[in-house]
């Protein structure tokens, strides 16, 4: 059998960690090859290496059997090579098309054609489906419809064999499923795809091989037919593990947040929280699910004080906290994992310690009087890390030097232990790998068990399903259904976050 | 610990020389011995005397340019430390620098130009080992407004100051004295640029001036005053008849190759660290005391170049000058004595 | 890791020293193309900075105002801002501090501390508007303060024009009582113009350090600096910490131009051109890596430099341009601190 | 004076001050946008102001008229040069831009000067007998009223620098070229992604902003000083930066700007001799460009969006 992509015996190395260490993938033609890894396992770098981001220190590539020396991506393009980045690589004030033809613009008279560049596009879009505007913005424009654009830019070199770095982490569960189609379109016209993801369903349901590495090393490659979640996850960590979450009934006691008639108007005065009503209690955990941009984010930066509320009140413990600042609101007992941790959760050049104290710096013990007590803040910190398990050199280490899922446990480890009587948990494990995940469950859990109001907001139905003891569901910035995630289905969730309304379902 | 240093020093050198047996020094102020204008002026005395008497340059006369106004002090101290029996100072602005330079070194001399001592109370101090040397620009600046007066067709002239100060005063007031000398219906406009460095800024305020109608400007500006030039020889390259008069020395080759100096107003500095530097080779030094070259000593006159100026104005030119040599006529300084000079025509 | 944070402080420590060596190399290769004997020269420049204890004394002098200036420059690059208008907030202290220093009258204890808060003040407000339209408006500061500087020299000149003005371009003097500056110490320099003010520099260092490194303010200012979102989230008034920032940056320079005015001049000129002490602050903040301490080694460094500038011109005829010219190459190699990197690396491993 | 005689003295004031602004703010767009902040400029056109003199000095004499223009070209050449010193810094040895910026105006006014004294043996340059000369356009200056204001007594440098930034509003929006820059001052590892040689690109744009920048310094000491001394090039580059955030990144949003500081400025000098400015004190009229720009920057202009990746060396493999 004929492969399109050999890489033989790859190995990389950065100062001080080899990333890839002699791993061997191979890619047959017009299949979809899933790479699976724990974070930091190189499933990137062995990517960038085939996309000539990097020069690998040793092994051999060969594209359809010639051996190839991939010096930058301008050689990948040629050899037909295209590259989905894990982190977007668009412009964000380019248009779609600008964003496509970068780097080979068609030209009339050295000005850039761009009419023809957009038909082009256009064409390319509706024959795969994926619908895209050639003069829209990319700033404007969804996450899904910016991976589509980063889609188009591989289709519209010509590439044979595309690179999918963790494409579903950022999409909802609609465009998971519309990407699916698509890869299935491209596979059914001959072109190979090499998928990376952390999610074992989806690699069981679309993919046809999957390729394991452990910290660097190749594990090995199987066929996808004959294994199953739990043998890839094994694998991938080297243990076993747990997915489904133990957990007791819920005992919901008092109510600890009501929110009522809230109104948040977005950046351009729209109001996308509309007229909000909700309640969590004590000892259980409410699962917010919907698709992305109906009011998630601006419904907790307004419970938070991030964001100015319109009108409506917000309850905390019965204290009214609607028109608090974020400080005060912090005080009367919220813990806040933010749905961006690098925009909101830490402070990167900050050291793990110092940002262990991002909530808590101005109280004793940790100043006095405005002066800070260094030998308090780092013993606070080292007790932490112990705590939960942050995979850290020191606690001096700044925050930029972790990996983000050591990032995460370190937000966790610092909100929850302030014993917050609400905790509000956004996307608390997106783009974590499984070992992460499961920790992180855990501990809301016990969370939950100690008697916190728990709100967690997610875009992964799976999670939402496993941990919420009510749903809501979010939809145009109002909460549409409340359900009990045993009594409902994936299916039933997926059509109301879609506006789709049943009358079964009770609205409290 | 000075006075001995000095002996040991001049001595040294006093054996190698067989000439003048003297030392003199010049700290300009941040503008450098080439500015076309005042510390270049000084300079040249201080040159001429130099080749005069046999000194070698860097030994027996030199200079220190000053970068900022914390160099003055430093600079001037140089000097003393290095020996050096006068130093000059150019510029008013060293007034504080002279002062506290010749309070710390009592052993040598310095002259100021344009410039005398003052105390807190803005009272007048002399220091015995300080000679400060003024000019009469008011007088010189009404001479070169007679000029003007009897050059300009439009009947209306303008004077640009660099920053306004009772020095700029002087020529401002001694000009428009001139003009209204020789026709009190002349109309005079003046600005002050606010600055000695922005030639833009005299270019811009030349062509306000000239367009507004003034066909000849009296510019005592410096580097701003360049742009008066600047503005003049486009316009006269553009066939329009307009004229500059220059200050300080000689600005003929400014004018040039348009020929737009009318004249200008010398001031001889050079003349002045010539003569200051032999009273004191002759052991005559002027310390203590204020020395003024005026139009008697040719301190301050009109330009050798006269080749754009009439020979009726230069008759004039000459018949004022007795005047004010007379003590006839008394050229005001500031604007109030400028207002009762111009009351009493 | 402890070994590498162990390198890390080395090369913070490595990387100016290098600068500084490399800096001179290439001075002297300037000078010996250009037909000047680089150890006359550099003979003449070093017996200016230390040859006797005046210079030494004119060296500290003139580091006073370049170290507040370099602390002002520097606090505000730790906390995210680059205030570019040291100078005029340093223009506006001076005027301040010339004026109280002028119409008061008060015994020196009191006086002294008063002209330089009113200095302080004063340039704080300067540094504040920046600040404070940054933090409202979200207004480039870079270019608020470059317009702020020019404003600063026009007002400042104007003002002493209109009311303070003693003739000769300059401001009416300081009272004795309100001076910093110091027979003893001018006679211990064989008279040079040293005065207490490197005294006060010393201080305000300590403040700074303390600031940013001991007290909440400076976690705050810090964090707002790195990370605004962050410290919104952490509830953090960020419009405050960035005016503040700039309001206390400002203040340094502030005081850098009461050394002037209580200090070296004792009264303020009319000035129709920049002092340059501003921006000799940005590179003096550099050199001393935006640490307190290190940037009065850079102060000093900078201070002897420009003062023996003139002794190596006198004594060795050297134009004194050239050590404007070091000085830029110093901040040069400074700032491309990768390339010393690269070099020692490079021999480290052949080393082995 | 009449309203029409004020504006004929104002504008080509205006004009006039305007074109080494417009030169120099239009390098720091090219250099801005490629990610790579300008504030080197200031330098660069001393750098540019000391070799027009310098060339003009040395060649007038056989060359006679053209000098001057020839002078230009000379300094563009020799300031695209010189900006390499800077474009190795802060592109290569990833040095921090800013702070490189500030050391190259240093070594810039440092060694111009250390060289003046070296070739000329004093402090400044003589005059140089040929300049660019204010004129008056053929025909258009005799059109009634605009001939007045808009064409007479106008360097040719004026309308060169305007009609410049169009120039480079084309090359950066519709050219090939100019995507590429753009990419790489917004998001330079995406350009990398797309085969674009990041590193590349932003030396020419550092290049081009040295030859920019040198046309704009030896624009001003060709057109307004006339000769090259420390103080020539006194804050003009930093003003230049100025009217390039206030122009919001954009040529001719930039070329906008620096007209109107000349504007501001000519207006400020002019007032003194207009009836109703006069009574104003000068100083307001002199700092009235600058606390105009605060406030057009605070309150109307709104906000302006710097390149993205401006500042930050690109580094492969870091995000
Ligand atoms: N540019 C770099 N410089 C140094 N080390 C790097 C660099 N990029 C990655 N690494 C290291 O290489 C290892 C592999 O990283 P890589 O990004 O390939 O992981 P990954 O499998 O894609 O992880 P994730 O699932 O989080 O995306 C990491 O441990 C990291 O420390
Ligand atoms: N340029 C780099 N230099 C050093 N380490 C790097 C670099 N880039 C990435 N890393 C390291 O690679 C590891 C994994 O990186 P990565 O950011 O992919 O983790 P992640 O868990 O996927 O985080 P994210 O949520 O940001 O995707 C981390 O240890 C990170 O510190
Ligand atoms: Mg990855
Ligand atoms: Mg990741």
């Amino acid at each position: 059998m004929e492969y399109v992509i050999e890489m033989n015996n790859i190995r990389k190395e950065f100062p001080g960690i080899v990333a890839n260490d002699n791993i061997t993938l191979q890619v047959k033609k017009g299949e979809i090859h899933a790479l699976l890894g724990e974070n930091g396992a190189g499933k990137s770098t062995l990517m960038n290496v085939l996309f000539g981001l990097y020069q690998p220190e040793k092994g051999e590539i060969k594209v359809k059997g010639q051996p190839v020396k991939i010096t930058d991506p301008n050689v990948a393009n040629r050899l037909g090579i295209g590259m989905v980045h894990q982190h977007f690589m668009l412009v964000h004030n380019f248009t779609v098309t600008e964003n496509i033809i970068l780097g080979s613009e068609p030209t009339k008279g050295g000005k850039i054609n761009i009419k023809d560049a957009a038909k082009k596009v256009e064409e390319l879009s509706k024959r795969y489906g994926l619908s895209v505007d050639p003069y829209a913005k990319i700033e404007d424009i969804s996450v899904g419809m910016q991976q589509r654009v980063e889609i188009l830019k591989t289709l519209y070199r010509g590439a044979e064999i595309l690179i999918f770095d963790e494409p579903t982490a950022v999409l909802t569960p609609q465009e998971i499923k519309e990407l699916i189609q698509i890869m299935g379109k491209l596979v059914a016209e001959g072109k190979s795809i090499i998928l990376i993801t952390h999610k074992l369903k989806e690699i069981m349901e679309v993919c046809d091989r999957c390729t394991v590495i452990r910290k660097g090393k190749g594990i090995g490659t199987v066929e996808v037919s004959e294994t199953d979640p739990d043998q890839l996850a094994a694998l991938m960590v080297g243990r076993e593990v747990h997915f489904k979450v133990d957990k007791q009934e819920a005992q919901p006691t008092d109510v600890v947040l009501e929110v009522k008639d809230l109104v948040v108007i977005d950046s351009r005065n729209i109001p996308v929280v509309e007229e909000l009503n909700l309640e969590v209690k004590a000892g259980e955990i409410l699962g917010i699910a919907g698709v992305d941009g109906n009011g998630q984010t601006e419904l907790i930066e307004g419970i938070t004080g991030l964001r100015k509320i319109k009108s409506g009140s917000v309850k905390i413990n019965g204290k009214e906290t609607a028109h608090l600042s974020t400080r005060k609101i912090t005080e009367t007992g919220v813990g806040h994992i933010p749905e961006d941790r690098h925009k909101h959760g830490l402070v990167l050049d900050y050291t793990i310690g110092e940002n262990m104290v991002l909530q808590t710096y101005y109280q004793k013990p940790y100043s006095n009087s405005g002066v800070l007590n260094y030998n308090k803040i780092y013993e606070k910190a080292k007790s932490l890390i112990e705590e939960y398990d942050v995979r850290t050199p020191s606690e001096f280490t700044p925050a930029r030097a972790l990996s983000g899922g050591n990032q995460q446990k370190g937000i966790i480890a610092r909100e929850v232990d302030r014993s917050p009587s609400l905790l509000i948990a956004s996307q608390p494990t997106r783009g974590l790998d499984v070992g992460a995940i499961e920790f992180i469950h855990s501990k809301l859990i016990e969370e939950r068990d100690k008697g916190r109001a728990v709100l967690l907001v997610s875009f992964e139905l799976d999670e939402v399903m496993n941990l919420s003891d009510r749903i809501a569901v979010i939809y145009e910035g109002k909460i549409v259904a409340i359900v009990d995630p045993k009594e409902t289905t994936e299916q039933e969730l997926g059509l109301l976050m879609a506006g789709g309304k049943k009358e079964s379902v009770g609205v409290s | 610990a000075c006075g001995n240093k000095e002996e040991e020093q001049g001595g040294g050198d006093g054996a190698s020389k067989e000439e003048a047996n003297i030392k003199v020094g010049l700290v300009t102020d941040t503008g450098g011995v080439d500015d076309k204008s005042f510390n270049q002026s000084a300079w040249e005395g201080l040159k001429k005397f130099g080749e005069e008497f046999g000194l070698t340059e860097g030994e027996g006369y030199r200079y220190l340019q000053s970068e900022k106004e914390a160099d003055y002090i430093p600079n001037l101290g140089q000097f003393a430390d290095g020996g050096f029996d006068v130093t000059f100072a150019a510029g008013f602005l060293l007034e504080d620098a002279v002062q506290t330079a010749a309070e710390q070194n009592t052993g040598t001399n310095f002259a100021l130009i344009d410039s005398l001592l003052a105390n807190a109370d803005g009272e007048t101090v002399w220091l015995d080992n300080v000679s400060n040397v003024t000019f009469d620009e008011h007088t010189g600046s009404f001479l070169v407004g007679v000029i003007a007066a009897k050059t300009t067709k439009t009947k209306k002239v303008g004077f640009v100051g660099g920053v306004d100060s009772p020095l700029i005063k002087k020529f401002e007031n001694g000009f428009k004295a001139g003009v209204k000398s020789v026709d009190p219906t002349i109309e005079i406009v003046s600005q002050y640029a606010g600055d000695f460095n922005k030639p833009e800024n005299g270019t811009s305020i030349a062509s306000t001036m000239y367009t507004g109608g003034a066909d000849i400007i009296y510019h005592a500006a410096g580097g701003t005053g360049n742009g008066v030039f600047t503005e003049a020889k486009n316009r006269k390259a553009n066939g329009e008849e307009v004229w500059v008069i220059g200050v300080d020395r000689d600005q003929h080759e400014e004018g040039m190759p348009e020929n737009v100096t009318l004249t200008s107003m010398v001031k001889r500095v050079d003349n002045a660290v010539y003569e200051i530097s032999k009273m004191a080779k002759d052991g005559n030094f002027p310390g203590g005391k204020e020395t003024v070259f005026g139009l008697k000593e040719e301190g301050v006159g009109i330009a050798p170049t006269t080749e754009n100026v009439s020979q009726e104005a230069l008759d004039l030119v000459e018949d004022y000058k007795q005047k004010i040599l007379s003590g006839e006529i008394e050229v005001p300084k500031t604007d109030e004595e400028f207002e009762a000079f111009e009351a009493s025509l | 890791m402890q070994k590498l944070l162990k390198n890390q402080r080395l090369f913070n420590i490595v990387v100016p020293l290098f600068s500084i060596i490399l800096g001179i190399l290439v001075g002297a290769i300037i000078m010996l193309v250009s037909g000047y004997d680089p150890v006359t020269g550099y003979g003449a420049l070093f017996n200016g900075m230390f040859g006797n204890p005046k210079s030494i004394g004119e060296m500290i002098r003139a580091a006073s105002p370049l170290i507040l200036a370099g602390l002002a420059v520097g606090f505000a690059f730790k906390t995210g801002l680059f205030n570019i208008g040291v100078e005029g907030q340093l223009l506006v202290g001076w005027l301040a501090a010339v004026y109280v220093g002028y119409a008061l009258d008060l015994p020196a204890i009191i006086h002294v501390p008063v002209s330089i808060l009113a200095a302080a003040i004063a340039g704080g407000i300067w540094g504040m508007i920046p600040g404070l339209l940054k933090a409202r408006f979200k207004v480039h500061e870079v270019i608020v303060t470059i317009m702020m500087n020019y404003i600063a020299l026009y007002s400042t000149a104007d003002i002493i024009k209109r009311y303070l003005y003693a003739g000769n371009e300059k401001s009416f003097p300081i009272k004795e009582s309100a001076s910093l500056a110091s027979t003893f110490l001018a006679d211990m320099t064989n008279g040079s113009r040293l005065h207490w003010g490197i005294v006060v520099a010393v201080i305000v260092a300590v403040f700074m350090w303390f600031i940013l490194e001991k007290t909440t303010t400076g976690y705050e200012l810090k964090a707002v600096g790195y990370n605004q979102h962050a410290s919104m989230y952490a509830g953090m008034n960020v419009q405050k910490n960035i005016a503040l920032s700039m309001t206390i940056s400002g203040a340094f320079a502030g005081i850098a131009g009461s050394m002037e005015a209580l200090g070296t001049f004792q009264n303020m000129t009319v000035m129709s051109a920049f002092t340059g002490t501003g921006f000799d602050g940005i590179a003096v903040a550099l050199l001393g890596a935006n640490n307190p301490f290190g940037i009065i080694l850079a102060a000093l460094l900078f201070g002897g430099l420009t003062t023996a500038a003139p002794q190596m011109n006198f004594n060795a005829n050297v134009p004194q341009e050239l050590v404007d010219v070091i000085i830029a190459l110093i901040i040069f190699f400074v700032a491309a601190s990768y390339l010393i990197r690269y070099i020692l690396t490079r021999f480290s491993k052949e080393g082995k | 004076m009449s309203f029409l005689d004020i504006l004929s003295i104002i504008i080509p004031a205006a004009l006039y001050t305007a074109a080494p602004l417009i030169f120099t703010a239009l390098g720091a767009v090219f250099s801005e946008k490629s990610g790579v902040i300008g504030l080197g400029v200031e330098g660069l056109m001393v750098f540019g102001a000391f070799s027009g003199v310098l060339t003009t000095l040395l060649l007038e004499g056989n060359m006679g008229e053209i000098t001057p223009w020839l002078a230009i070209l000379i300094a563009a050449i020799a300031s695209g040069i010189f900006s390499l010193i800077y474009g190795v810094a802060v592109i290569s040895l990833r040095a921090d831009q800013t702070v490189t910026g500030v050391a190259i105006n240093m070594l810039a006014v440092g060694l111009t000067l250390f060289l003046i004294k070296k070739i000329f043996n004093k402090g400044q340059t003589d005059f140089v007998d040929f300049r660019i000369d204010k004129v008056d356009f053929p025909i258009l200056s005799d059109i009634p009223v605009i001939g007045d204001i808009f064409f007479s007594g106008i360097p040719y440098t004026s309308y060169i620098a305007i009609a410049m930034a169009f120039v480079v509003w084309y090359i950066i929006y519709k050219t090939p070229f100019g995507l590429r820059l753009r990419s790489v001052g917004e998001h330079p590892a995406a350009a990398d992604t797309m085969g674009i040689n990041v590193n590349r690109t932003r030396y020419i744009a550092v290049i081009l902003s040295g030859v920019f920048a040198g046309v704009g310094g030896a624009v001003y000491a060709l057109s307004i000083s006339g000769n090259f001394t420390g103080h020539t090039i006194a804050g003009q580059g930093f003003l230049a930066i100025a009217a390039m955030i206030f122009g919001k990144w954009h040529p001719v949003g930039a070329m906008a700007a620096a007209l109107f500081f000349g504007f501001a400025q000519s207006l400020g000098i002019t007032g003194a001799q207009i009836p109703f400015l006069q009574d104003i004190p000068s100083v307001f009229l002199i700092m009235a460009p600058y606390i105009l720009t605060i406030l057009a920057l605070t309150g109307f202009v709104g906000r302006a969006e710097a390149p993205k990746a401006s500042g930050v060396p690109y580094i492969k493999g870091t995000r």
